[in-house]
């Protein structure tokens, strides 16, 4: 049987997916994320739940929402709570299962940059800062990092750590007083990483269909562990295949009108 | 006491230089025509605080309104970068900016005490991250019965709080539904709020869902029909997604920003005309 | 995540001797058919947590199912005395009650701790009163960025919630509405919970109003209609003014208390028939 | 003109309404304030806004409610708020410009037991307690406190101080850090006591028609300052007692029906 042609992206996005559990409470952000949630709620995991930053619980978006706001996600949802409720209260509370996260910088203990490259006051580049990121990366029982990988992205030293991974690795996240576990897994364009059970540093666990050991190794900006021996990534299915591809994005409509009918003035 | 107000009165009333503002809206009913009218007036030095800046924060920086930003998310969301915010903060353009960063969880906690008139917030976040090294607001604390550390963070309290909502009756009291943030906690920890609205109507209450916010906890309502664009009003109209995309052509160079807002917001007198404008010219 | 269990089963699994018990309930959807069940199998040691105890607390004190009592307000409301919690405080009847007493601002902040997962909750109640002298869990702290002195509360992290709602759909997920007070918080502060419901319907949400609590945050949800009569369900039944006023001549005497409940309380197998042995006896 | 008869009760509640405002928002409980207040809102201030605990913000009840959860007040309402954000946003946030108390003890300085008669240890009489009070009376701009007056109740020194008034008088309060300026005047079935405006202490500023200085000051257990002079209360107009006589209150219905229905057995 021929296996079907996929983009590296849909393999992260299908490794990702399959990570997920039919009860599973998941806190989503746009773009991988919510397509390997909601590829997975149509798949195996048809249960699983769905949370959305912007305050809306147990979502059923029927096309993928744009942006976290999204209509459709609080059209669905089946509860939309404050952001002091969702930080508090859910996420803070421990209720989320598993969170996604994303970075520009990610070192050897799944420590994230999402705030600056860079010197902080007279930064190189300013990128969007923490959102809910730390949050996420504290209080969900376990977290998955979706990143593509290079060495520009994994680094010996993050500029600034913005969610913290397994701190220094080790015990040391113990510490912190934070429920989450941390980061289980990192799924790039490569392969899968995984956190050592005692040093908690990231080793390379499993490579994708067509990747070399090697090739990850060199996209990393640290002596990359290897396990021994490396697992292959099963290819998406057809199946997965189909259903990733069935989900089309929301689609706006144009305010022209409205603003002819509320603004447009008759001549007089 | 709430009274209803033309949004430019609005503005001249309860905005003034140096103020602390606070515009918010996350990621729905974000108060776009509001902002854009505190850039007409040119109103100066304020520190703006949000949760969430996106295009009309980037607006106020590149115009020069902002000396300080208090936040936790800059970007264009499902687009990338704010460019306006990033080059005031990476080459000063047009002047320096003052940055007061948190994450979310600090934000939403700081307006909470700040509508409960708490001079600080409590929660558990910035363990293990770089943001107590760059930011003297964040502190910690011991619990007085466990012993347990906590992160504690100033209360936020705004001169100026500034939402967008569905719906006012006709004595002023707020409505609105779907994706709320922290916008009745904003109006609550200010000093003085504007609400703009989609429409003025006979009632408002909470029994087929919402959120209403008194009238006695507003200082001005503004009937502003289409008063969040390029943002959205659940029920309304929709997120013109088009709009977030093509400011991202527009803001990336100083002088091509410059010129569009000129022509676009300093040169109509006030929201409607700038959305015929921008209707004329094919963005809406 | 929850699953739909008999009432019986459900106190039998999740209430166990010595746990501290939340049932709550702010005028409105109290779940009295739980706290009855408690009653009916004995169950010992508690430690009752509740903002505004009420008749079902002054059974379980009666019957001598609690140790200790968290609360800020005990009565009957709209009548007067709870008898059984005022002779368990005043005269040890059946056994001596301990007291955590607070006011209803600390009971509603430490519970919202308890939601969050803080130690301890923070806000400005208590100055000028003598609850500090009595009670040793209320203590005071300086805000780190003012010196403002505020006061703190221990979280409230009950073993079990109990609460009543309108709904849940077939899964589990729990819909209320009408006054809520601190459902929602006690449900998230505790480690286990269980919700009587009126009716399990195809769906819940909040598009018409109302609060849903997901079905991941819920133990057990226990469809009893009725359950939280003599209180009331909004959009069910209303509340029977008149049971509250006789419940203060069936309490007023401990035997008389004693033998009251023998007969319908313990003399019954469940809610139903309690309900049916008061209809038959002219309560309802 | 002959004056309508009325009971002291009567003249309670008519003092208490004509002191609130047109556009006053006020917090009340069930009993004498509730009825002070839909008299208000039925004669002089119509746009009262109406606050009961229970989290119904902007009540507007065609009857009176018989307990601070009536349903009548959540169908009613503009909103209804959760304990938490009640006594946080609205009552410490000072969005409250009135507020009612009551109690069974009060001092010279308004400070109010509602908590214990006796030792608080091995009480003689166990009070409900203190609910929402001490709130009420920290955080309201104003309060008003409405009791009637006797030395079992105006006491030199109350068993417990449940809700703080003026501390130990003159600028005692200030240090307390509460928005609310403390109690602007006690109501009794005799007369009407405010605050000296520099120690704080009540003093006898009005009695009711037909009611004696004297009457009053034996009816405080300590030395009563009585004001001169002493102004009469105007007493209840014939309108003030028709709108008050016509407040009905909410009638509710028996369950007997649905009990029937939900739980009677047919034979097997």
């Amino acid at each position: 049987m021929c296996e079907p042609a996929y983009m590296p992206e849909e393999m992260m996005v299908v490794a990702a997916a399959r990570r997920l559990d039919d009860d599973d409470v998941v806190f989503i952000g746009i773009g991988l994320p919510s397509k390997a949630a909601n590829l997975a709620r149509r798949t195996h995991a048809r249960h699983l739940s769905m949370i959305y930053e912007s305050g809306t619980l147990d979502t059923a978006p029927t096309v993928l929402p744009l942006s976290i706001g999204d209509p459709e996600l609080s059209r669905t949802a089946k509860a939309v709570v404050s952001a002091v409720e969702m930080f508090n209260y859910w996420l803070q509370g421990g209720w989320i299962r598993t969170g996604f996260l994303s970075a520009a910088q990610i070192d050897r203990f799944g420590n994230l940059n999402s705030t600056v490259i860079g010197d902080y006051r007279s930064p190189k580049v300013r990128l969007p800062g923490a959102g809910g990121a730390p949050e996420i990366a504290a209080f969900c029982s376990r977290t998955f990092i979706l990143l593509r990988q290079s060495r520009l992205s994994f680094v010996e030293t993050p500029d600034f750590v913005t969610s913290v991974g397994f701190l220094e690795g080790g015990r040391s996240r113990d510490r912190l007083d934070v429920s989450g576990r941390g980061p289980q897994a990192v799924i790039t364009d490569l392969g899968v990483l995984e956190p050592h059970p005692e040093s908690r540093e990231l080793v390379l666990t499993a490579v994708h269909p067509g990747v070399g050991v090697e090739t990850a190794v060199e996209a990393t900006g640290w002596p990359l562990q290897v396990a021994d021996p490396v697992a292959e990534t099963a290819p998406p299915t057809a199946g997965e295949l189909k259903v990733l591809r069935s989900l089309k994005p929301s689609e706006t409509t144009d305010v022209g009108d409205k603003v002819s009918s509320h603004y447009e003035v008759s001549p007089e | 006491m709430t009274e209803f107000l033309d949004l430019t009165e609005a503005v001249r009333k309860h905005l003034n230089p140096g103020n602390v503002v606070a515009a918010e809206g996350f990621t729905h009913l974000i108060p776009h025509a509001a902002g854009l009218e505190i850039i007409r007036q040119e109103i100066r030095h304020l520190t703006l605080v949000r949760m969430t800046p996106d295009i009309i924060y980037d607006q106020l920086i590149g115009m020069g309104c902002a000396d300080k930003l208090v936040f936790s998310w800059g970007g264009n969301p499902g687009v990338g970068s704010l460019y306006r915010l990033r080059e005031a903060l990476e080459q000063g353009i047009p002047h320096a900016l003052e940055l007061e960063e948190h994450a979310h969880a600090a934000m939403a906690n700081a307006y909470a005490a700040g509508a409960a008139r708490m001079p600080f917030a409590i929660f558990k976040g910035y363990r293990g991250t770089s943001y107590p090294d760059v930011n003297p607001h964040i502190r910690f604390l011991d619990c007085p019965f466990t012993g347990q550390k906590v992160t504690a963070v100033p209360a936020l309290r705004p001169d100026v709080a500034i939402i967008h909502a569905q719906r006012a009756d006709r004595e002023g009291n707020v409505w609105l539904r779907g994706i709320v943030g922290v916008q009745k906690e904003a109006v609550l920890a200010s000093a003085r709020s504007i609400v703009t609205v989609e429409e003025v109507v006979d009632r408002v209450d909470e029994t087929k869902g919402g959120t209403v916010i008194p009238r006695w906890a507003v200082s001005a309502v503004c009937p502003v029909p289409l008063g969040a664009f390029p943002s959205y009003a659940e029920g309304y109209y929709s997120r013109s997604n088009a709009f977030y995309l093509r400011w991202a052509e527009v803001s990336r160079d100083y002088d091509r920003f410059r010129e569009w807002m000129d022509r676009f917001v300093m040169g109509t007198r006030d929201f409607g005309h700038y959305l015929l404008a921008l209707k004329e010219h094919g963005y809406v």
